[in-house]
């Protein structure tokens, strides 16, 4: 019997552990393996595809009508912008015209959508962090606001189906407008609240200070977008870079932080709360700038709904980051081919960058902070 | 550090030597008893300490015999051992008695754990079972020689520090060797062998 | 309304007597767990039943004090420490003796033979220790107290610590400082210098 | 929070409380008291009989001194029931949430039926898993929370008969070593669950539990070592009358303001020297007066000390880290279901309780009542205590009921213990969780030489002043 004598490097035995799929934390059925040395991750890969689901490929296989019931399933938190995105690039094969009321309301109707996707996302975050019961469920209450008032607007609490290709679904009351604008009135105090919570902790600035930082470079690399790379030193946003629908019409700022050798996860938490602040201005502006009177559509809904032939891409800015949709038509009741940019599968991808180094505690602190939703991963 | 690719666990050699030595010694205390019981008034001596040299050597011979017929059980033959055999040694004595005695076993109890033992942890752990032997020795004499001072417990007290600091620089050791050798083999620790 | 004491009832000494055989024979059959259990992190839970046993002994004979102490440093803080050492040097958990009988099992007849003298011979030295110490206790005859330990016992010890045993007491701490300093300084991971690890290349190949 | 919500709680807690408390003293009376007289007849209106039988006498003595065990295992359950509902509806309140409301009247019988569901659930042994480790694990962990309980009895029910265990100079020293038995039993459950997860989670808890068991223990013996004692009866016994002679506060450091306050604030005649009375509990006035605010400030720093150090020795935000959620799935319990799962619950509110009650004897003064006697001398209570205790003193003498001391000093615990037991809840619906490395830090980089040199200083500060004077 014989042993080697082994360099004075080896310290401690390496270990395989299998974060996921049934891991509480991984949000939904991520798996990531990670290669630990010690307390410390040495190689992390995350392993996708456990919620694949065939979307893009149901676009393929099903009426444009049909699909557009479908496709606000892939990113369940903000399915108004899939919706959009989807709408958007139709209506720029189909070169129809979208009213103005109907641009306002998908404004208006996204920014609430873009509050409650952060809402949902602070609550888990700190369940990540381990503030298990107390905090969370105060986003959580507001966020309960909004769902009540899409599941007035579009008859669904999450699968809203409310922009349709052309426009959108319906028009709101004057009650719910009511209870918007009081809703935003108050949502400012709100966001006070949860920082005075939270901001400042010092527990919290432990856990997420100088942890899973994203260098510029990187994040261009990977095509990390959205709060992760604004966070980053870019104030790159669609809605003000590649300005969309009637956002040039509204007054709102893009906040961003000049860092280019790398956010942390507290700027990327800081950054979505103050980005829920201006989501809050833009659905003021556009409470007072909606047109009373006006068409909802520029198309008729129905079984019928036809694209012209052609290929065409267009991109929403999501709470997420770039949503994209490309898609070619025939022209006849189905889609030749859907492919869809998701925000989440760019920003997961880094994720085997950013954890490398980082002991397992802070995984669930950087995971978090990048804020990924798997159905948009997977499709 | 001394770079040897290969390292032999056990010469041949070495084991030979090793295995002559420990038989003289068995044969010289074989002689020692043998001359002793035979000389004259010599085995009326040991007759008159006690009748317990006899119960020694019966166990040992059963133990011997135990262990060659019941190998593959082993530990229960141990425990079956040493459990009657305390049994026998201490039944019908007063209290004190029984207490030194089972201080006496455990600390046996560790010996051999410790020459025996590979594992450099498992041999640590057998010499904190020695040092807590005597410790029940020193309380047990506290309690029935001298209970109005405070000396026997005082002197556990010192042990119980001296042990804290041998578990935790021996454990510091094990591991800095674990990290330099990633064994734990006592065998293999052989550094500084020629 | 008054009750008698149990402890008056069961004071001849069979309690005494019971509760010694019966905490013996755990010490007793988990001290040899601890030295022939084949896998060695069982045997260091073993020995926290020998040290909870024993501290038991040392309440029956009246040593509150130690017996606490023994509860606190050794099962728990030396033995939690001896379990962690363990887990770290034997991170999968193999049964250390497999090995040996995989080696005992390729040899010729003599070395065999040698070999099992050799193993029982532990054994035989522990047990002559064993009977030597037997002996001397046998033969040799204490004056023993009718006296019992007293409730003040805790005070004394305490007064005599810092009177008439303060230089062992301060040697003693000395000792353990020394201990502390010495195993965080054998303990400590050495750093290793990390040139490349891959954030940064990506960083370089991208610039 | 709204008003109707806590109306609600303390609704629940006071009918919880008095249910657990009526069936401890039930059990307890009966078993302790009721039984024991009846079988050697001396139980009065029952039949007598003069001799009774040697054995008769010895099961009733036996009865008798199983009482105070007795009365734990009746209370523990019963009560960590309790706490786990009162946790949840708590956090229903601060979380704006519900919380369970619906099994029994208003949620009361929830964790009843979650520990029948858990009772008749599945017990699963993991593949791979050491069976008999991972059975003991369990028990290891729960029966030290028991057996430390003990001698906090007799300390916290105004040292009653019923409740007397065998006497323990070193109370609490026995206390602390049975608290720190747990640790292991979670090491134990880590390694033999054979779940990395839940090996890490073990380990993890021993790191914990060793780092932070330094500043707990610093922190009582500080407290012992101002009272000059570690027998727990006598700690409280030296804390009586009112909050000033309390441990929290400078352990009895201002009890000369105390005794002197109705003199100077005209409350009694003064015929005598007041300044020589003053002497003789600051014998060096002026620095003996800055003395004991010093020694109130470090008190209520230890206090501070205590509870972070307990909070880390039975894992509960911000320390959990042994059973980090979101880190470790739930770290060294995550195979364990059924029967042991529910021990494992059942012991970790055990041990909130118990660690409670420690800091309820050593700070707050176990069963006193907050005010000061001077001026509860000036309450009209006496004739209402004379007629009460001339109405009660047969039944009192003749049957052992529970005396009206005992149950108010009853009454303070639970309302000491449970303001506590709030605040951790509180805690916990707070704070997010450490990490480990900086849990570690905070332990040994903060909290050791923190309890150090309050340690000195309450050391130098002790000899100027004369506590419990």
């Amino acid at each position: 019997m014989s042993t080697e004598i082994k360099s004075t490097e080896l310290k401690t035995d390496e270990m395989i552990i299998n974060m996921g799929p049934q891991h509480p934390a991984t949000h939904g059925v991520l798996r990531m393996l990670l290669t630990l040395d010690g307390e410390f991750v040495k190689h992390a890969e995350p392993v996708i595809g456990h919620l694949h689901r065939a979307q893009e490929w149901q676009g393929q296989n099903r009426t444009w009508f049909q699909y557009q019931a479908l496709i606000d399933r892939v990113d369940y938190l903000s399915g108004m912008f899939t919706s959009w995105a989807m709408a958007r690039s139709c209506e720029v094969l189909d070169e129809c015209e979208v009213p103005e009321r109907a641009e306002y309301l998908r404004v208006m109707v996204s920014e609430m959508n873009r509050i409650s996707s952060h809402l949902l996302w602070l609550g888990t975050y700190l369940i990540d962090l381990g503030a298990m019961f107390g905090f969370p469920f105060y986003p959580f209450r507001e966020r309960e606001k909004l769902l009540d008032l899409f599941e007035e607007i579009a008859g669904q609490r999450m699968m809203f189906n409310y922009i349709r290709i052309g426009g959108v679904q319906r028009a709101p009351n004057d009650a719910w407008l009511k209870r918007l604008k009081a809703f935003t009135e108050e949502f400012e105090d709100r966001v006070d609240e949860y920082e005075a919570i939270v901001t400042e902790n010092p527990i919290f600035l432990k856990r997420t200070k100088e942890i899973g930082i994203l260098p510029l470079s990187l994040a261009k690399q990977y095509g990390v977008t959205g709060p992760s790379i604004r966070a980053s030193g870019t104030d790159m946003d669609l809605r003000k870079t590649k300005p969309y629908s009637v956002y040039p019409k509204l007054e709102f700022d893009v906040h961003w932080l000049d860092k280019p050798e790398g956010g942390d996860t507290w700027d990327r938490y800081i950054l979505r709360i103050r980005e829920m602040r201006e989501s809050n201005k833009i659905i003021k502006q556009c409470l007072d700038m909606l047109p009373t009177e006006g068409e909802l559509s520029g198309k008729k809904q129905n079984a019928g709904l036809r694209v012209k032939a052609g290929e065409a891409f267009s991109s929403v800015e999501s709470p997420r980051g770039i949503l994209g949709c490309y898609v070619i038509s025939d022209g006849k009741d189905k889609a030749i081919r859907f492919r869809w940019r998701n925000p989440s599968f760019c920003n997961l991808s880094v994720l085997s960058e950013l954890l490398v180094g980082s002991p397992i505690a802070d995984i669930m602190a950087i995971f978090g902070s990048v804020d990924v939703i798997l159905p948009d991963v997977d499709r | 550090m001394e770079a040897t690719s290969s390292v032999e666990t056990r010469s041949d050699f070495t084991r030979f030597i090793a295995t002559f030595i420990y038989a003289v010694i068995v044969a010289a205390g074989v002689a020692i008893v043998f001359a002793k019981t035979t000389s004259p008034g010599g085995a009326r001596q040991m007759m008159s300490i006690d009748l317990d040299i006899w119960l020694f050597a019966g166990i040992t011979v059963a133990g011997i015999a135990l262990r060659y017929f019941f190998a593959a059980y082993s530990e229960a033959v141990k425990v079956i051992a040493c459990l009657g055999g305390f049994l026998i040694f201490t039944i019908g004595h007063d209290p004190m008695t029984r207490y030194l005695t089972l201080s006496a076993l455990l600390f046996a109890i560790g010996m051999y754990g410790m020459v025996k033992s590979r594992n450099a942890v498992r041999v640590l752990m057998s010499i904190e079972l020695m040092l807590n032997a005597v410790n029940i020795n020193l309380i047990t004499f506290a309690r029935y020689v001298d209970p109005a001072g405070v000396k026997g417990h005082l002197f556990a007290i010192f042990i119980l520090t001296v042990a804290a600091a041998e578990a935790a620089v021996g454990l510091a050791i094990v591991l800095s060797i674990y990290r330099n050798l990633a064994t734990v083999d006592m065998d293999r620790f052989n550094l500084l062998r020629w | 309304m008054e009750f008698v004491n149990v402890q008056e009832l069961v004071s001849t000494g069979v309690a005494e007597a019971l509760a010694f055989y019966f905490i013996a024979a755990l010490a007793i059959t988990l001290s040899i767990g601890v030295i022939s259990d084949k896998n060695v992190i069982r045997a260091g839970f073993l020995l926290i039943g020998v040290f909870g046993g024993i501290s038991g002994l040392f309440f029956l004979l009246q040593a509150q004090f130690i017996a606490l102490a023994q509860v606190m440093i050794y099962a728990v803080g030396i033995t939690l420490v001896v379990v962690i050492a363990l887990m770290l040097t034997n991170p999968r958990l193999q049964n250390e003796e497999a090995e040996e009988e995989a080696i005992a099992s390729s040899e010729p007849a003599l070395l065999k033979f040698l070999d099992s003298i050799r193993n029982g011979f532990p054994g035989l030295v522990a047990w002559i220790a064993f009977v030597t110490v037997y002996m001397a206790i046998r033969s040799e005859h204490w004056e023993q107290s009718t006296q019992t330990i007293g409730e003040d016992n805790i005070a004394v010890i305490g007064r005599a610590l810092t009177t008439d045993y303060s230089l062992p007491f301060e040697f003693a701490s000395v000792l353990l400082l020394a201990a502390l300093i010495g195993a965080i300084m054998l303990a400590k991971a050495e750093k290793v210098e990390d040139t490349d690890t891959p954030r940064e290349g990506i960083e370089s190949g991208s610039n | 929070m709204n008003a109707a919500e806590i109306y609600k709680l303390s609704r629940l807690a006071i009918f919880w409380l008095s249910v657990t408390f009526g069936a401890v003293w039930v059990a307890c009376w009966g078993v302790g008291v009721f039984i024991p007289s009846l079988i050697t007849g001396k139980m009065p209106f029952l039949l007598q009989v003069d001799n009774p039988s040697t054995t008769v006498v010895f099961i009733a003595d036996l009865l008798r001194s199983l009482t105070p065990i007795l009365s734990l295992l009746v209370f523990i359950p019963i009560n960590a029931m309790f706490m786990v509902l009162f946790e949840r509806r708590s956090l229903a309140l601060f979380t704006v949430r519900m919380g369970p409301n619906r099994h029994g009247f208003d949620g009361l019988a929830q964790t009843a039926a979650d520990a029948v569901k858990l009772l008749f659930k599945e017990d699963i042994t993991p593949r791979g898993a050491d069976a008999f480790m991972f059975t003991l694990a369990p028990i290891i962990f729960f029966a030290p929370s028991i057996f430390g309980a003990l001698p906090l009895l007799a300390a916290v029910t105004n040292n009653h008969d019923l409740f007397k265990v065998a006497n323990l100079p070193t109370g609490i020293f026995y206390i602390l070593a049975a608290a720190s038995i747990p640790v292991v039993a979670l090491v134990m459950a880590g390694w033999a669950s054979n779940n990395k997860y839940s090996l890490v989670g073990g380990l993890r808890s021993a790191a914990q539990a060793i780092s932070y068991e330094i500043p707990l223990v610093l922190s009582l013996v500080t407290m012992c070592l101002l009272a000059g004692t570690l027998d727990v009866v006598e700690i409280v016994e030296q804390q009586k009358g009112g909050i000033l002679n309390w441990n929290i506060l400078g352990g009895g450091a201002l009890s000369g303001y105390d005794k002197l306050a109705p003199y100077w604030l005209n409350l009694v005649d003064t015929s005598f020297d007041t300044s020589a009375m003053f002497g003789q509990f600051y014998p060096v006035p002026w620095l003996s007066s800055i003395m004991a605010f010093v020694l109130v400030i470090c008190t209520v720093l230890l206090f501070g000390l205590y509870l972070t150090g307990a909070c880390a020795e039975i894992n509960r935000i911000p320390f959990d880290l042994p059973e980090a959620e979101s880190e470790l799935v739930s770290g060294y319990n995550t195979e364990y279901s059924g029967i042991k799962f529910a021990i494992f619950f059942l012991a970790e509110f055990t041990n909130l309780f118990v660690v409670s009650s420690i800091a309820t004897v050593m700070f707050l003064g176990g069963g006193d009542n907050p005010i000061p006697k001077w001026i509860l001398d000036r309450l009209p209570l006496e004739p209402i205590s004379n007629a009460l205790g001339s109405l009660l003193s047969p039944l009192i003498k003749d049957l052992m009921f529970i005396d009206p001391a005992t149950f108010w000093a009853a009454f303070w615990v639970i309302v000491k213990v449970y303001s506590i037991v709030f605040f951790a809840i509180l805690v916990r619906g707070t704070l997010p969780r450490f990490r480990i490395d900086q849990l570690m830090d905070f332990g040994w980089k903060r909290l050791i030489p923190l309890a150090l040199i309050l340690f000195v200083v309450v050391v130098f500060a002790r000899t100027w002043v004369v506590c419990h004077g």
